[in-house]
């Protein structure tokens, strides 16, 4: 096989990987332009040689989750404002990511995810209040990790890609042959923990799949002040780890690519890395002003890029969706919405002694001390409100 | 400046006056880190400075502590006084190799040729209802480490006279905000300038016992200090401001004119600064003591979410239970008889 | 095990021979880090594991030490129990957020769903003629840090003892190796089993008055309690063995029984352990005290190089001299009468 | 200009950067093979179009250096053995890359050297007792880093990229046009202030030239456990950051390379990466067992590539270079090595209480109580010491 100009394949996309297998880096490195397998309208693109098309069936799931979990977004922000969240980081706009990553794995599999993936829990399955748990003011993830295969959510930026590499690593010497999926934002790939993490994965060839979302800010700062890459996927070839861009707004083909870069792992391959294009439509948090640092223009010009509306366009058009499916859809989405509403209305119960439990697995003499210090404070303190 | 009036204004708005007058007086001086510029951070303490001093002089970086204390370092070399702000207190733990074996050590290394007058500014602590990771009383880290000094404001006029006194100090500083006081506000006349790094004050004076404090224990010693009077107690307090150097001459002062101390601390207890002061006033004050120099800090865990952390917090009720415990009636604390060690 | 003689060995021997044991004891266990494979260790603790367990068990890792950390903490996620060697003290500062804010508090964030039983070795403190960032006494970053624990042998058997004890524990331990002991030898019957973590030790029943200390600083305070002798003193000596949790019981009960006592450690002094064991006695032991309980520890300053180590190590004389100044006359201090604060 | 296949710019290097112009990634790749100038014989390659062969003066003054570079390295490593030198990291083999750089950077340029570089910092021409007085106790670094534009030599490994991020930033800030030459090992590059450093210097178009001394080992650990990259150079990419690989025992390919590298920085555009492949020939430092982890005959087969040899070779052939002139470099480098032994011999006088001088800028109060304490016990020991 020849090369083909450069020009060429950027107008039309094709894989570069096999083109010239003489340069080491030709492998690894990234199509110029980002995977696309759906326009903006919903219709398909020409077909990508390297991404089949998921099936219809995993692709109405994709959308059946992507529904849920924008209501279930929307429904956690208002809870914010109810004063029922301390904080909530919505992921509006990243449907496509959040849900088209987590069904690319399996339940055994492992995900690692960052504060901003409470979608991708609960379509993963996870209890919303669970996946709350953290965020409404109690001291711990909510969820069982181990039962789940999901570490908690991790906010200080990167740390979770060494972890990652870790788990991964410790599967595959116990023979199990699990992927770990990380999720990090475009911002946290500056800290030093995502090169050390992608490093190790790759030295260790751990099954790992890095998922770049994006969004191109992390909180106010843009991306041009977090690199001067072509673009994030280049990174992977510093570390000999293949590397793809793709649309992030595009389901179809976060899926597809998703899809290719867990089985490329699994296979024992090593790593992979995958930056996703997308776009957070919403304030950081609930506690942001995005007003300060973007304006209206930006945003409105990405509500033509939505996710949900782009898929179910095409699933329309091919005949395997209607206006019944979609209403039922919208309708398992409220429900899922009051639910979660009312269960979180109900003040959760959080013993202070509770404090104490899990700093150790058996606390010190010194934590007993301070235990029996607050538990004498407690009881005194409800002594005063019984004489009063 | 004597006939400027007193305005009422915040920790926050002092500390963002500070910056502000420290990069008019003072073209080395610049501002970065991690959303201070568009946004003026995430609690509005760069707010307006790069409207008003443009991006060359306050900016954003890539998200990486070690990058921008790292960075600080190399501009410190070439002139320049770099102000930086680390996001959260937890958040600085990536910087911590930069911090301790660099900003730390560089003057010292160099004999002196190479000096770093940088200020690392860290929202620290907690009283706000943040999630983990945004609440750590992280000074024992920095206070433990030769090079550094330490400082920390507890009202809004030390919020803008100590920062700009870290700013046109030769030495590195590390600037703690207590954060739950960044919208305490107070009568001030800015720009203030109270003392020089390295003097406590005496808040209150007392003449049954001393609480030390500093950051955002020293309201709470004021409030414990005043509720004491009911009980009887006339309690003085101690505003370290300064944890490195340490106004060893003012506390040991205040504490052996009355002969107990209270050291209330926000930190977890164990070998934090608290400690410290604990240890220093016995060595100096043994003789004039009439009961062991008790400490109220944090309980030694994670700190705790927001359902609970008044129950980490040492507040009012801690401080006094404290106190009482300081042996008016010369009898050994029950707590620390024999059998009581390690049990529960 | 009662009739295997004691033979010579030295405790860089008894550390290797416990992580060869604990390899061959548990599948479980990987020991990995810098230059711990084919070179066994920059000071051999690890030889020849890799020749008998083979590159699973004991790897090279890339030069990162968040990394290793951080890949710890996913191995023990999996189920595993890594053991990791950071190659020097202040070379384990760039893992400091992993190891503040995962290993630490990883079990807690998950209420105990996930625990991180891991062993982060770490060589540390001075004495052994190295040159900058390689002998820094870091105990009190770890120690301040809710979550692990922390401990360091001082002899032969305890740091056989201590190292298995710490690899079988479910919580992580830091382990610190007081380099300037890893060649030191006595006779030990290995496989020894001392005591569980969390007990400290009376090396040296004394009279007069207590010293305490860990690591590095207990054979200097058992020489300096052989040399008291002929100033006609009897003391005693405590080593802590663990750092967190700490033994209260054994050393408050020994304090009480003198009255008098004095903490030797190592480290600088600042907001040190020895601050907290200070503070801790103090207030558990006030009635019981002669005099304050005094420190002697390193200088407040960089640790210097090999010319001038032996100024900032706390040494015999520097431990004689501040139990001279143990008030045996019941006259305060005169180091701390008012004037002398803050002059020199 | 259309691509050339890649395999047969494999057999004969040339410069890829201008090949596709359309491709972010191609501005910034390196050549897939190092840059080499010289033969190991010594032969001149053919011209290399990126390249322009360094004037022969330079290259005289390079090998001079070069000489008593290895001269200097050899009479360090002699002091550990008698006890002068409390430890001594090499960098024989090394030498073209030593020399090479800080020849191509001027003495208002900063360098930012490691613990293997003393001889580039004795090159620049620093007094190798001051460079030494480190490595024989002292408390600091010896010279003075801002007379000599010369960082200390840094130990914690990497740190010192994100320094001179910063200082060529601050430069240019103040209108200077310093460039920062920063040294790097491989085994460096793992950490994650690489990273950081690296990121910085690209976002913020600092002057600086990173420069990896790829030796192949850190300590005992082979490259392999290192990266699983092509190579190091492959990581500029990432960073939207030119790099190069040069044959680093060339040490015309070195001048060059660097040379250009400095010019690129110096002309605005921002940093450079260079990887330099070479090879230590002797074990980590004295105190280290290189025979535990490599064979001899590894080791001999890079005494073939020896950089001084090979310069020697071509400078003779090109006639600028006689037996006369070797000698008199020789006794250069003899009596440099001389006059270094004798000073060493001296034992410095390093006095106590001049550790309390720049912890800070003025002692702090409890500096000044813990200085008088160590003044009285040095006075008690005098006392003793009298009395006996
Ligand atoms: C080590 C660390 N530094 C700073 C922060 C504060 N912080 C939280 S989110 C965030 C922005 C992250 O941006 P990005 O990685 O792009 O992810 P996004 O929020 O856009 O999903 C920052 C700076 C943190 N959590 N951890
Ligand atoms: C942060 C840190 N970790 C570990 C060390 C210990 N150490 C000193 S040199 C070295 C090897 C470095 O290898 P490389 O970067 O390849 O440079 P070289 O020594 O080969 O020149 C190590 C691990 C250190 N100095 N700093
Ligand atoms: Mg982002
Ligand atoms: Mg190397």
């Amino acid at each position: 096989m020849t090369t083909a100009p450069r020009a060429v394949r950027r107008a039309a996309p094709r894989s570069r990987r096999s083109a010239t297998p003489t340069d080491p880096a030709h492998a690894l490195l990234p199509a110029v332009e980002p995977v696309r397998m759906l326009d903006e309208t919903g219709s398909r693109l020409p077909a990508h040689p390297d991404y089949p098309e998921p099936s219809t069936a995993d692709l109405r799931e994709l959308y059946r989750r992507m529904v849920v979990g924008r209501r279930f977004d929307v429904q956690a922000t208002a809870l914010t404002k109810q004063g029922r969240l301390a904080v909530y980081p919505s992921s509006r706009g990243q449907e496509a990511c959040q849900v088209g990553a987590v069904l690319a794995v399996r339940d055994t599999d492992w995900v690692f995810p960052t504060y901003r993936e409470s979608m991708a829990l609960t379509a993963r399955g996870i209890d919303p209040v669970e996946v709350l748990t953290l965020l409404r003011g109690d001291w711990h993830c909510g969820y069982d990790p181990a039962a789940r295969h999901t570490a908690p959510q991790c906010t200080p930026l990167a740390t979770q890609t060494v972890h990652a590499a870790g788990l991964a690593y410790g599967e595959a010497y116990q023979g199990r042959d699990t992927v770990a999926l990380v999720f990090i934002g475009d911002g946290a790939t500056s800290e030093g923990d995502f090169h050390e993490g992608v490093n190790f994965a790759a030295v260790f060839k751990a099954p790992v799949v890095f998922f770049v979302q994006n969004n191109r800010y992390a909180i106010s700062v843009p991306l041009s002040r977090q690199t001067a890459a072509p673009s994030l996927a280049y990174k992977g070839v510093g570390y000999g780890v293949p590397a793809e861009q793709v649309d992030g707004n595009d389901p179809m083909a976060v899926l597809a690519v998703l899809t290719r870069a867990v089985a490329h792992a699994r296979a024992g391959n090593g790593p992979y890395l995958v930056e996703a294009h997308t776009y957070r439509m919403e304030a950081h948090t609930n506690a942001d002003d995005a007003s300060r640092y973007r304006d209206g223009a930006e945003v409105e010009a990405w509500r033509d890029r939505d996710p949900v509306t782009r898929l179910e366009a095409y699933l329309r058009g091919a005949g395997a969706l209607d206006d019944a499916a979609v209403a039922a859809i919208a309708a398992e989405a409220e429900a899922y919405a009051a639910d979660l509403r009312e269960r979180m209305n109900l003040a959760p119960a959080v013993d202070p002694l509770s404090l104490f439990d899990h700093v150790y697995a058996e606390p010190t003499p010194q934590l007993r001390e301070q235990r029996e210090q607050v538990r004498a404070e407690l009881a005194a303190a409800r002594d005063t409100e019984g004489d009063a | 400046m004597a006939d400027t009036p007193a305005v009422k204004t915040t920790m926050a708005k002092a500390l963002n006056a500070a910056l502000a007058d420290a990069l008019a007086a003072d073209d080395r001086v610049v501002v970065f880190g991690e959303d201070v510029g568009q946004l003026g951070g995430v609690f509005r303490i760069t707010d307006g400075l790069l409207a008003r001093f443009g991006d060359r002089r306050c900016f954003d970086t890539p998200l990486a502590e070690a990058g921008i204390v790292g960075f600080a370092v190399g501009l410190a070399m070439s002139g320049l006084r770099p102000v930086v702000e680390m996001q959260f207190d937890a958040f600085a733990y990536p910087a911590f190799e930069q911090i301790a074996s660099h900003v730390a050590k560089l003057r010292n290394r160099t004999r002196g040729r190479l000096s770093v007058p940088m200020v690392i500014r860290v929202p620290y602590a907690g009283g706000i209802g943040g999630v983990e990771h945004h609440c750590d009383s992280s000074e024992a880290y920095y206070a433990h480490t030769p090079g550094l000094k330490v400082v920390t404001p507890a009202t809004v006029s030390d919020a803008y006279s100590l920062l700009r006194a870290a700013i046109d100090d030769d030495d590195p500083v590390v600037f703690l905000e207590p954060k739950k006081l960044y919208f305490s506000s107070a009568e001030a006349v800015l720009p203030a300038r109270t003392e020089p790094i390295g003097r406590a004050v005496v808040r209150r004076a007392g003449r049954d016992a001393t609480l030390i404090a500093y950051g955002p224990a020293v309201p709470v010693a004021l409030e414990a200090a005043e509720a004491a009077r009911e009980e009887g107690w006339d309690l003085g307090v101690v505003d370290c401001r300064s944890i490195v150097p340490f106004d060893d001459a003012t506390v040991t002062a205040e504490v052996r004119r009355t002969g107990r101390a209270v050291v209330v601390t926000e930190a977890q207890g164990f070998a934090g600064v608290g400690a410290e002061i604990a240890a220093r006033v016995q060595e100096r004050c043994f003789h004039a003591l009439h009961a062991p120099v008790l400490r109220v800090s944090g309980l030694d865990i994670p700190y705790p979410p927001p359902m609970l952390e008044h129950t980490h917090l040492p507040g009012v009720d801690r401080v006094l239970d404290t106190v009482a415990r300081l042996q008016w009636d010369d009898q050994p604390d029950p707590r620390w008889l024999p059998r009581m060690e390690g049990a529960a």
